[in-house]
């Protein structure tokens, strides 16, 4: 690998469980890579498949959605739709190029810092390990 | 404030415990406390009487109060467990019924409205002029279990943590550890019929006393005393340590600081000698 | 059997029971099929049908909504029409279906040599219709081959996977020719024309085209009726099917849900199981 | 082109100790749009949140990025200060500098500085795109719907009719009351239940704002808080309850006879009932399941012949009796709703080693109410079903269906070991050759005067605890021989006893997850309906509006059943105490130029706050319920076309957040 | 062991003997086993007073007056002045001592029980306790163990030596009183069994 490769990761959580789950790692001070761009949404079944493929696009080398655990979705039922839309798309990006690691989802607790933490920390270095992707965007002048 | 009282020995005074009637005696002429001995008075039934019948273990003590109301004095104790049949006996009496039946037992008119002291209580009120200070003497303060047990009826002390010879020894100038093993039990009756358990039991006392770093016991029971003293060599002899740890009754250690002789106090009646101790520590 | 569907034709446009008829008629290249309308009983002496006829007509029942229409349907049609029903396009009643039953309808359509690709269970027949028009034939299973066009590109290293669509892509001219052929794309305004958000530059870029096809296909996970119009009338013979058809695997094996063969079952992306792992999370 | 203002906090050193707030200020100064960047100590204190009201003002700023805490600690704070400008609350985005940046990556200032920087600048994008958002006022219609008229609906709708609310309180039996009418006495206390009970049926029956509507349960539901359209299904009684005296005279000449639901069996009643004397309404009903012209009429069906009855009808003294008439769906508007539909106890025969029921003398908690009660089977002489002797040794077994995995009931019903303390007091003073035995696992007599009360049964009824579950029950002649363990002892022991009282726990009401469906708020897998939240929101449902009460959540005593009545009360009156309703202004909207009423969104919908909606043209579209909403963004996630979006968190506004990573 | 039947009429009577007699409600005990942690000779029992007192709830007579635990307790009161409970449990410890020597059970602990005997003959003999005889008639009469008594002898040396023995007997002028109270005592308690409540 080149000089020191600096992955960027785009992480979509859940205001209720992950995203105070972020915040309790915070409380807690659990360090972890600071790689990850976190963007707060209601609930990871606000996340639209499109936002990610285009978070690809863009040339993240990684993203993670972090919801509430199943049947703890604030809104009861989010997570669920959101764990099929995901188990969909997962092979499919891999399918069309995207290592299947590049792409994470994870259940994340408003408890879990430390769980927070761990995952972020791993998928970072498991990133870091991939190398950045060969993204035509580098050949591309973009819009 | 000296004052006179109805004297209760108690059997093991004319034996096993006599240094601790005779120091007794000596220590109150000193302190001008008048002791006044019951006249024909009987055992009161010790452990074995309320083992074997209640109504007995009643009436053996009512028998000496009894005694004492006519003497129209409080009645001082020195022995443990006289001093809980006397007082558990006065107790018990509270309601009439018993009074009447005990009072028919005993074929006399028992009011029940006699006082019974322990020494120690007594003592706590005086003040005691030390002639000679034991300030370099560390002792811990065995009350044993029936002393201060239990509290409804004896109203002596603290149940879990009594300090009445606590303050005793440390008015005298000794240094009075606390530890944890005041009231725990010496294995009493056991003595001749389950030895191995008493040596069980005075055993975790003299190994509580010796880490509490105390130079003696101070015992205010003449069954304790005989069991943490006399058994010494036998406890040595079943757990494989020696303790060599003097058992000394309070009012010797009171008798000491009036000044009064080994002799007087009887020190060579021990088991286990206390006067080496007590020289090493300069009070002899 | 075009005789058959003429009768019907005629006879459904003569008592009224439709306005409106849609088959199929000779190009005016005077090869290949297109799409007729027919309004009068004596449109319908324009009918053909062969294997030139390729078009999913369904598309065009959309256009007609609230009017009574007929249509000649073939297999992936009729699979057509299911969807439409079941995402509220169309209303049963209005819509009368020449169910045609035909032996060929897939792979004459497939002009790259995957003679192996075909789905688990070819369709010979339209799985609804009001008549069915043709002899209802037994067809065997192929499912040994199922997919094996799609496990062909799952054989391949990620790298390759890469090289593998970024020269498909390269090659799209972005003129949606797919998109119009397609039953199931009838938004009123496609997410990649849209301003704002602007999900896409207008420009012709490999990353940029990529992200239209690879969006529009997710776009039909669970929908997709398999009738390949899209990679047929692609002008850059870009092998679209192989997007489609990995999704399709997909929704069967994990909620073994296929598009249109009901117009009932909520397809997979409106529903979910608590208790289902699907291996993520 | 927007004018944004960023402040930055160093919060003491939580986030200036790590982050270099002067370069991530410099940094920002270059992002677009931005005019203004002001760094502060402390921006949540008094002085600090007053820098940004001024800022606001003296640089006309339409848009605010504070770069500070979780916006989960402070975001209502800053919409405060926005506010208190003159500015709409929701042009406000944190960027989230101290618990997402400095806090974990105190390890290296480098990397948490430029991290912060994109946050910021993230921040900024997404503010860009940000609009005011406007609270909507919606009307409230001042009825409430109580469902279940047991102690804990009874005293709910005593509460809000108190009010001064109208009340409509459904019963699913022909009379209110719920379990508490059956009981004998109650613990602590030993107070007769009826006759605390009774005047409280009373008083709703009289109560000019309860209308009371019995053998009825909810059949439909439309709308939402404030605003709830309900069907509700009223089964015909075949008895005109407007002239029915509740004289009896029907049920003395009734020729059926069939076992009493009220009285467990335990005792058998008419056909045409009325099920005890105090029951209110007190009117009679016609069980038409057993009743003879119902039979006929049945069997005429099927062609067979059988003797048609109408005695009833012919001896009533008001003719009351209508046997031609029909259920009936009765619709109403409400405001809010509570749910109190109740418990019945465990049924044991799920226990073949108790018995499974075939042993006479092994009965139910439940049904030994009823047979102590004076009003019961037996008129309160204690009998035992088999023989009709006294029982006078009689063994107690805690637990039946309760914390039994094996039995899927995991939970403790809580009221059981008070109940048992209860009952075996109550024998002893019925009869004092009666000796009791309770098996117990552990005492649970949490509450005021409860442990007292257990140990009274012990020190001073005779009653004698023995810790463990027993293993089996056999008849043995006219004893039953309870095989246990002492396990305090540890040592097997067996009871031959004359009656065996299985203290049956407690269970959701039938047809409890079938109601949940229908309001749409969430049971466990027990059937219990789930609070909003268990500790601090303990009457609340997740959906806005409708309230709980009393063992539908779970199991509880009386008088908790009765605080949590009144509870759901205030949280009603609270509601009503207001004309309008401000709605969340971050919901769903749905762009209907572009929808083409695929109605995907209404499918995954957790609020069901999507409906169709036929336009001028014909066109239908998807449209937004903004009082149901609850801003999931389901919807968003699921169209296709872009039409959904949602306020706050739009399609734009993410795209902007990623598109700024790789500006 | 087997299992034990559990019946109201036979465990409500020993129950209620026991009561009577110890004038404790040992009903109220509700097992927390407090007793038994601070008994200074738990160990040396083979129930533990809880389980001497569960064993009383349920009534099971036999099961708890042949124990060894009810001779090995002291009566040191550990148990009575520490229970939650307010039962005198020491007291009710005695109550089964004296229920089973009235029952005629043959003591689980023979020396103790002897013991206590012995010490009151001499008692009622001499009005009061006179160690040296008491030794020598525990030891010598042969009432206690071989062992016992071997280990109690060797002691006697030393004690004399040391003037711990007394050689001639205490003369106490109650002496007589002594005897009548034993005697009246023994009178009642037959009036007691034979029928005549006090």
């Amino acid at each position: 690998m080149a000089v020191e490769f600096e992955p960027k990761i785009v992480g979509f959580l859940c205001n209720w469980c992950s995203y105070a789950g972020a915040d309790m790692a915070g409380t807690s001070r659990l360090c972890y890579p600071s790689n990850i761009r976190i963007i707060r949404v209601p609930c990871s079944g606000r996340v639209d498949p499109l936002i990610i493929i285009k978070s690809f696009q863009r040339g993240a080398d990684g993203v993670l959605i972090a919801g509430c655990h199943p049947g703890d979705c604030h809104y009861t039922e989010g997570n669920y739709y959101a764990r099929r839309r995901f188990a969909m798309l997962a092979p499919f990006l891999e399918y069309t190029g995207i290592e299947r690691e590049r792409f994470r989802v994870e259940w994340v607790s408003a408890a879990e810092g430390k769980r927070f933490s761990n995952v972020v920390t791993s998928f970072t270095d498991q990133i870091a390990k991939l190398g950045p992707r060969q993204a035509r965007i580098g050949k591309e002048e973009l819009v | 404030m000296p004052g006179a009282y109805a004297y209760y020995p108690g059997c093991t005074q004319e034996s096993s415990a006599k240094e601790y009637g005779e120091s007794t005696k000596l220590v109150c002429e000193e302190l001008g406390i008048e002791l006044h001995e019951i006249d024909g008075w009987t055992c009161c039934g010790a452990s074995s009487a309320h083992t074997t019948n209640h109504l007995l273990s009643v009436a053996l003590p009512t028998r000496d109060l009894q005694a004492a109301q006519e003497m129209d004095m409080p009645v001082a104790v020195i022995c443990a467990m006289c001093y809980s049949r006397l007082k558990y006996a006065s107790h018990e009496l509270r309601d009439p019924k018993t009074l009447a039946l005990v009072n028919e037992v005993i074929e006399k008119d028992f009011q029940n409205t006699t006082q019974v002291l322990h020494l120690l209580e007594i003592l706590d009120k005086e003040r005691i002029p030390v002639r000679k200070s034991l300030k370099r003497l560390k002792v811990v303060c065995y009350y044993g279990c029936i002393l201060a047990r239990p509290k409804k009826v004896t109203q002596f002390d603290d149940e879990e943590n009594p300090q009445i010879m606590d303050r005793l020894v440390s008015n005298l100038g000794a240094t009075s550890i606390d530890w944890g093993f005041k009231t725990e039990c010496c294995g009493a009756s056991l003595t001749l019929s389950r030895r191995d358990l008493v040596r069980d039991l005075s055993h975790r006392v003299l190994v509580a006393a010796k880490q509490a770093g105390a130079d003696c016991i101070v015992v205010a029971c003449p069954m304790c005393h005989s069991n943490l003293d006399m058994q010494q060599e036998g406890i040595a002899q079943q757990h494989g340590d020696q303790a060599d740890m003097p058992i000394i009754y309070f009012t010797q250690l009171v008798g000491l600081s009036l000044g009064l002789s080994t002799e007087q106090l009887m020190f060579d009646r021990h088991f286990v000698d206390p006067r080496p101790m007590l020289r090493e520590k300069g009070v002899i | 059997m075009i005789e058959e569907i003429q009768a019907k034709a005629r006879e459904l446009l003569e008592d009224g029971t439709v306005s409106c008829v849609i088959g199929y008629e000779r190009a005016s290249s005077g090869v290949g099929a297109r799409p007729c309308f027919a309004y009068e009983p004596s449109d319908v002496d324009k009918f053909i049908f062969d294997n030139t006829c390729h078009n999913d007509l369904a598309t065009y029942l959309r256009g007609l909504k609230g009017k009574k229409t007929a249509i000649v349907a073939k297999p992936y049609d009729s699979r057509a029409v299911n969807l439409l029903l079941n995402e509220k396009q169309i209303e049963r009643q209005d819509v009368y279906i020449i169910g045609v039953v035909c032996v060929d309808d897939y792979r004459h359509k497939t002009k790259h040599a995957r003679e192996n690709a075909s789905p688990d269970v070819e369709l010979a027949i339209p799985v609804i219709y009001d008549v069915l028009i043709g002899e209802a034939v037994e067809r065997k299973s192929r499912s040994e081959q199922a997919f094996s066009d799609v496990a062909e590109i799952e054989a391949k290293s990620t790298a390759e996977r890469q090289e593998f669509w970024e020269e498909q892509f390269s090659r799209c001219i972005r003129c949606y020719a797919c998109r119009q052929a397609c039953p199931g794309c009838y938004c009123t305004e496609c997410f990649v024309e849209q301003l704002d958000p602007l999900w896409t530059g207008i420009r012709i870029a490999p990353s940029e085209n990529q992200l239209w096809n690879v969006i529009r296909a997710f776009h039909l996970a669970g929908r997709c009726i398999g009738c390949n119009e899209c990679e047929r009338v692609c002008p850059m013979n870009i092998p679209l099917s192989l997007l489609n058809r990995k999704l399709e695997q997909q929704a069967l094996e994990m909620f073994d849900f296929r598009a249109g063969m009901d117009a009932e079952t909520a397809p997979h992306f409106a529903t979910f199981k608590k208790d289902e792992h699907l291996g993520i999370g | 082109m927007a004018r944004i203002g960023v402040f930055l906090c160093y919060c003491g050193t939580n986030i200036g100790g790590v982050v270099n707030i002067p370069r991530v200020a410099e940094a920002a100064k270059a992002m677009p749009e931005v005019v203004f960047v002001q760094d502060n100590k402390y921006t949540c204190s008094e002085p600090g949140q007053l820098e940004i009201r001024n800022a606001i003002v003296d640089n006309s700023l339409d848009r605010v990025v504070i770069g500070c805490c979780s916006p989960r600690m402070h975001e209502k704070t800053y919409r405060k200060a926005v506010e208190s400008a003159g500015l709409n609350p929701y042009l406000l985005e944190i960027a989230n500098l101290r618990e997402h940046c400095s806090w974990v990556h105190g390890d290296d200032k480098e990397r948490a500085t430029s991290k912060a920087i994109e946050l910021v600048k993230m921040a900024v994008a997404k503010v860009s795109r940000h609009e005011s958002l406007f609270p909507k006022e919606v009307p409230v219609t001042k009825r409430a719907l109580v469902i279940g008229g047991g102690v804990a609906g009874i005293q709910a709708a005593l509460d809000i009719a108190n009010s001064g609310y109208e009340v409509v309180l459904v019963e699913k039996q022909p009379t209110i009351g719920g379990r508490m009418s059956q009981l004998d006495k109650t613990f602590p206390t030993l107070d007769c239940s009826a006759c605390i009970l009774t005047p409280k049926m009373v008083d709703v029956a009289q109560h000019p704002n309860i209308r009371l509507i019995t053998c009825a349960q909810v059949s439909k539901i439309k709308g939402f808080v404030g605003n709830f359209e309900i069907d509700i299904l009223r089964r015909a009684k075949k008895v005109d309850e407007t002239i029915c005296t509740g004289c009896g005279v029907c049920m003395t000449k009734c020729l059926v006879r069939t076992p009493s639901e009220f009285d467990l069996g335990m005792r058998d009643r008419s056909a045409i009932y009325i099920p005890f004397p105090q029951a209110i309404p007190l009117k009679a009903v016609i069980d038409t399941e057993h009743c003879g012209h119902f039979q006929y009429l049945k069997a005429r069906q099927e062609g067979k012949d059988v003797p048609d009855c109408n005695i009833c009808q012919q001896t009533c003294p008001a003719e009351a009796v209508r046997y031609e008439e029909e259920d009936e769906i009765i619709t109403e508007r409400f405001g809010a709703i509570v749910v109190a539909t109740g418990f019945k106890t465990f049924d044991h025969s799920a226990y073949g080693e108790f018995g499974s029921g075939r042993y006479p003398d092994v009965i139910s908690s439940l049904q030994l109410e009823r047979l102590m009660s004076a009003s019961g089977p037996t008129s309160g002489e204690i009998l035992r079903p088999s023989d009709k002797t006294h029982p006078k040794t009689v063994v107690f077994v805690s637990c039946v269906g309760s914390r039994d995995d094996n039995k899927g009931r995991s939970y403790c019903s809580k009221i059981c070991c008070m109940y048992m303390a209860k009952q075996s007091i109550m024998l002893k003073e019925h009869d004092p050759d009666v000796q009791s035995y309770i098996f117990y696992i552990d005492i649970r007599a949490g509450g005021k005067d409860f442990d007292e009360f257990a140990q009274r049964a012990q020190d001073e009824y005779g009653v004698l605890y023995l810790r463990g579950r027993i293993s089996k029950i056999v008849q043995d002649g006219k004893k039953l021989i309870v095989y246990g363990e002492d396990s305090l002892l540890g040592h097997p022991v067996q009871i031959p006893a004359d009656m065996v009282v299985l203290a049956t726990g407690v269970e959701p009401n039938d047809g409890a997850p079938e109601l949940a469906q229908i309001l749409n708020v969430s049971y466990d897998t027990h059937n219990f309906f789930v609070e909003a939240h268990p500790k601090l929101r303990p009457v609340e449902t997740q959906t806005d509006g409708i309230f709980l009460a009393g063992c539908a959540v779970g199991p509880r005593d009386i008088p908790e059943s009765v605080a949590h009545g009144s509870a759901a009360a205030v949280k009603v009156t609270a509601l009503f105490s207001r004309d309008t309703l401000t709605t969340d202004p971050m919901v769903s909207t749905i762009d209907q130029m572009r929808c083409v009423g695929c109605l995907a969104c209404a499918e995954v919908c957790p609020f069901n706050a999507i409906e169709p909606q036929v336009l001028r043209d014909g066109r239908v579209v998807a449209s937004v319920n903004e009082s149901l909403c609850k801003g999931c963004g389901l919807c968003v996630a699921t169209c296709r076309s872009g039409c959904a979006n949602l306020k706050g968190f739009t399609l734009q506004q993410l795209l902007a957040e990623v598109n700024s990573l790789w500006r | 062991m087997t299992t034990t039947t559990v019946t109201p009429s036979v465990s409500r009577e020993f129950l209620l003997e026991v009561q009577q007699q110890s004038q404790q409600n040992i009903l109220r005990c509700y097992q927390c086993g407090k007793c038994s942690a601070g008994c200074p000779l738990a160990y040396a029992m083979d129930l533990s007073p809880r389980r001497v007192m569960r064993a009383v709830q349920l009534g099971l007579a036999d099961y708890v007056l042949g124990c060894t635990s009810i001779w090995i307790c002291v009566s040191c009161e550990t148990c009575s002045v520490r229970c939650p409970r307010e039962i005198d449990i020491a007291r009710v410890m005695e109550s089964l001592r004296m229920i089973s020597i009235d029952k005629g059970f043959s003591p689980a602990e023979k020396e103790v029980e002897t013991f206590h005997r012995v010490f009151l003959d001499v008692i009622e003999k001499r009005g009061r306790a006179f160690e040296t005889e008491l030794v020598a008639s525990y030891s010598m009469g042969g009432l206690g163990t071989l062992k016992t008594s071997i280990a109690n002898i060797s002691l006697l040396p030393g004690m004399i030596s040391k003037g711990k023995m007394a050689l001639a007997p205490p003369n106490a002028s109650g002496v007589d009183e002594v005897k009548k109270i034993f005697a009246k005592v023994r009178e009642i308690e037959q009036r007691k069994t034979s029928g005549g409540s006090e």
